[in-house]
């Protein structure tokens, strides 16, 4: 079924990753999403760029730095389009997405938020999505509310309403990376919006998997990683609204965000730059633009169609061949989650599972995936986690559970 | 000079050694507003004395490079005299020669084009789009002087 | 002369940037100082972890990851011998210099200085060392005080006592990137010890260039990038002293830096990685560490030896052949200052002059360098900058003298 | 299960399906102390009661891997009944063993050594050593055992 509509052979062989072998044993990459491998198209563009224009950008008036700054600058215009921003202004480079978050932890919030405000989060969020907020929680006293969840780990919205009383931000994952749960965003951000609210996502798995469009999402700030998207590692998204962005004071000082410094004081440049400071990752910014067209040229739609597909294969087979002996944790259905598997298997602990699994080259991923208080609420300690991209097959599933039923043996 | 003929052309480099509409006017009656270019550390001072819709006296102060002064001296030169209008109308028309189209920057031939929208003298400042990074050089005066009459932007 | 101790053509090769054209001219990288150029080894490194080791490090239990994992670890050991820290716990990976600097703003100040407080600054400071001490300044009402500059861009040291009073943090660079000086920075450094404050280098221009080592220093924290130094964009170092580390509260909040997190709060991991939230630039961190590698082969000494040598060979050979047309701004003698040569040409704009030697395929920097404060002091607006590293020899400093003089005619 | 005989030697499973000295003691007179691996999210609680210089008893209780189980058992099994002093030699021989050097890493032939510094059954989780990201998990109860015995560090 899903080779029919995705050639997911011909996507495999874009990866030079997925060529080797680990303990003998072909590699079967499952942990796309703690991080992606990438294509190669990506890995050769960023090694031109150090062997043909790697150069300081924005200052230079020579070839080579115009050529780096107008790649740079392209690939903000381009992801400006691929999330459906109405400015390449609104896209503001990070390190990563935590550094994205804490960008409106430290600026946004510190200037808005006070004693007695409280900020809604649902239990479903990724440590980067709390610490930071749990940081500015104990500075100012500010209440921190947890949307609380059912049984199958999906947010539980009976009690919006008393919820929201006196919350001024909500901060939300698009899906969430420990249980692979796609949350209702836009009917979330509409509910805050309604008491004035402003609503920060948390998009670093939804972005490589989905098509991703802020204003549908009723976003005003939207946070993702470049190296989970095909992507190197090393950059990051912030997404805002450009009057929230333009009304915020800076984050990071230094070169490149300011217009102006006198041994008085300074004056910032405009957005985005104003957050930009020092030296950007240059390299890493052309490769994931290049990450942004490999996925484009793939398309979207096809590849949420071929996740949806393979997730719901992978469900069925764990299921059948298991039964009560494996817990998948999340939604049932495939169509109400992204290709995120989270399972138990009978009381063998998670790292124990992940290390058999290894000797028979596969990658899975055990922990509490940075979900501690998620893993509180389920009860658990940690999970073993599967996940899934593009360059999955049927094929890697089954190699997965012949792997577990290995597992199964050693500590029967 | 190979190469640079489209950038350093005999009219740039006449306004640049040459600048018009140099200096101050005081403040007020005319109204002054000052531009940086971050990259360069280039600063300029544009000072306009209006007269009802009129553009009655423009003054540039500052330092720069060749391409930010003798593009300030000459949007001096042009809207000297004119309606407010009249210069929000030449503002829109140079920046749009200043934004980076492919066919801006494609087209081999930077020829001059005659119709009603001629920018005359200013034209030879198209080469500068092949130039990325001086188009913010070729910009600053123009942008601050549309600071000034185009307020509470 | 410089051709004896040192292999220059050799080195050349190792650089694939430097084989390029520009303006169908050999290319002539002479502007280190905002980043250098590549070595293959370093790409080549970058390339192959992408294609055979790339993970998400620390917490999966799976080969790669565990390849991953410890060879990023390896390059903090690495990275604090080549600076000789005490511990590779004193190594925080940033994206740039410019957060490392800011991390101690935000952190350790933040938490120190109060109302009343002096911030010492040297008049050479770069931007990302000026800006993030404005931002506290004006949050704090803390004092921010300058140390003189004498005519020949060097620190004016003379009426240090008074400069000293409740001074809390000196901030200063070992070497300036506008000018090349080389400041006395164990002088200052002891100084304010006697004064009870705490000293933060920025070492940018001297961790390149110049043998290093924190403890001769007298620093208590340390800032300096990966890409000026034969490494990738998108990593920096803070290194810091253990025990001031170690009593620092957090600064970004997320993944990694934690050691448990509930609903309630969280408590922070150990140094470093309390520091390092987020998924860090692993390729980036990894490329760093082979570029220290590199720098270790030819030897730091032999890298300041040639660097002096081609500097006074730059020194005379511009003043010889342009007498007071043209002036050399900082220090005269090449033993006082690094390979940054920052000058002007008659009254021509160096923007003008960096855009006639890109037509001759020269690479230089023209403008305030981030250093606006140095330039009001300077009386100039910019100035154009030459800088040199260890692929740079005589036949590039001839190349950018038969360029200047191009410039002085079409200028004339 | 091939390549993994070093890791889950008989001994280590059988002490994660029966671990020595589990439970809780009363906080005081015994001392707890709590452990994370942040990696893993791994918990531990240490219970020590001591008499004077002499470890009367230890418990461990939380929850983790076979191996953390199964070191924090043999640990418990270990130091029952040792005077601090021992105890802490202990501490030091397991880290010791524990730690990545290039002789442990690369002795293909992990023997059990038979001098008198033998660590007897724990000998057993050298094999660790070769999984670097376990090693966190076979001292997580080592190390906040030595938490309560070495206080103040
Ligand atoms: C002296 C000095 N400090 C700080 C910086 C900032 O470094 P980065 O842009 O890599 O953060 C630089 C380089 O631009 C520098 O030369
Ligand atoms: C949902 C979610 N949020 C935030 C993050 C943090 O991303 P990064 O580590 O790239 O900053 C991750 C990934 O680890 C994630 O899955």
């Amino acid at each position: 079924m899903t080779g029919s509509i995705f050639e997911s052979e011909k996507i495999k062989e874009d990866f030079p990753l997925l060529e080797r072998e680990v303990n003998g044993k072909p590699i079967v990459y499952l942990d796309s999403a703690a991080t992606s491998q990438k294509p190669i198209e990506v890995i050769d563009r960023m090694t031109d760029y150090y062997k043909q224009i790697n150069a300081n950008v924005h200052r230079g008036a020579y070839h080579i730095a115009e050529l780096a700054t107008s790649e740079m600058e392209e690939t903000r215009t381009k992801v400006s389009r691929f999330i459906n921003a109405s400015s390449e202004k609104e896209i503001v480079f990070t390190k990563n997405a935590t550094e994205a978050i804490n960008l409106v932890a430290y600026t946004w919030a510190r200037t808005q938020l006070n004693e007695g405000d409280v900020i809604l989060l649902s239990s479903l969020e990724h440590h980067s999505n709390i610490v930071p907020w749990q940081q500015l929680s104990s500075e100012r006293n500010i209440e921190i509310r947890w949307i609380p969840i059912t049984q199958d780990g999906q947010l539980d919205l009976s009690s919006m309403d008393e919820l929201l009383a006196d919350v001024k931000l909500l901060c939300v994952s698009a899906v969430s990376n420990a249980l692979g749960t796609i949350n209702p965003v836009k009917q979330l951000t509409d509910a805050a919006h309604q008491v004035g609210a402003i609503c920060l996502v948390d998009a670093c798995q939804s972005v490589p998997h989905f098509k991703t469009d802020v204003a549908e999402l009723g976003a005003d700030f939207l946070a993702f990683s470049g190296h989970k998207m095909c992507g190197p590692t090393g950059v990051g998204v912030l997404w805002g609204r450009l009057d929230l962005l333009e009304k915020m004071p800076p984050f990071l000082g230094g070169g490149e965000m300011i217009l102006n410094v006198t041994s008085d004081g300074f004056t910032t440049n405009e957005v985005p730059w104003k957050f930009e400071a020092g030296t950007p990752p240059i390299a890493e910014i052309i490769g994931l633009g290049v990450a942004v067209s490999y996925l484009e040229k793939i398309g979207m739609e096809a590849i949420r169609e071929h996740e949806q597909n393979l997730t719901s294969y992978a469900l069925d087979l764990l299921n059948d061949r298991f039964g009560d002996d494996l817990i998948i944790h999340g939604p049932g259905a495939a169509v109400e989650r992204s290709g995120v598997i989270s399972f138990s298997y009978r009381d063998i602990h998670p790292h124990d599972i992940s290390q058999v699994l290894d000797q028979y080259g596969v990658c899975v991923r055990a922990g509490h995936h940075c979900c501690k208080p998620l893993m509180a609420l389920l009860g658990v300690n940690a999970t073993a986690r599967a996940s899934l991209y593009i360059y999955n097959d049927e094929s890697d599933i089954k190699v997965l559970a012949d792997a577990i039923n290995e597992v199964g043996k050693i500590f029967s | 000079m190979p190469g640079l003929e489209d950038l350093y052309k005999e009219i740039i480099l006449d306004h640049y050694k040459n600048p018009r509409n140099q200096g101050e006017l005081s403040v007020p009656p005319a109204i002054m507003e000052e531009g940086f270019n971050p990259l360069c550390g280039d600063e300029v001072k544009v000072y306009v004395l209006t007269d009802g819709d009129l553009i009655k006296d423009i003054r540039i102060d500052g330092q720069g490079c060749s391409i930010s002064q003798a593009s300030a001296s000459m949007m001096a030169e042009s809207v000297i005299d004119k309606t407010l209008e009249e210069a929000k109308n030449l503002i829109e028309r140079f920046k749009e020669m200043m934004s980076v189209h492919e066919s801006n920057m494609d087209s081999e031939e930077l020829s001059e084009d005659n119709d009603e929208n001629s920018l005359g003298d200013l034209q030879a400042l198209k080469g500068v789009v092949k130039y990325p990074v001086r188009i913010k050089c070729a910009t600053l005066g123009w942008n601050t002087f549309d600071q000034i009459i185009t307020p509470g932007e």
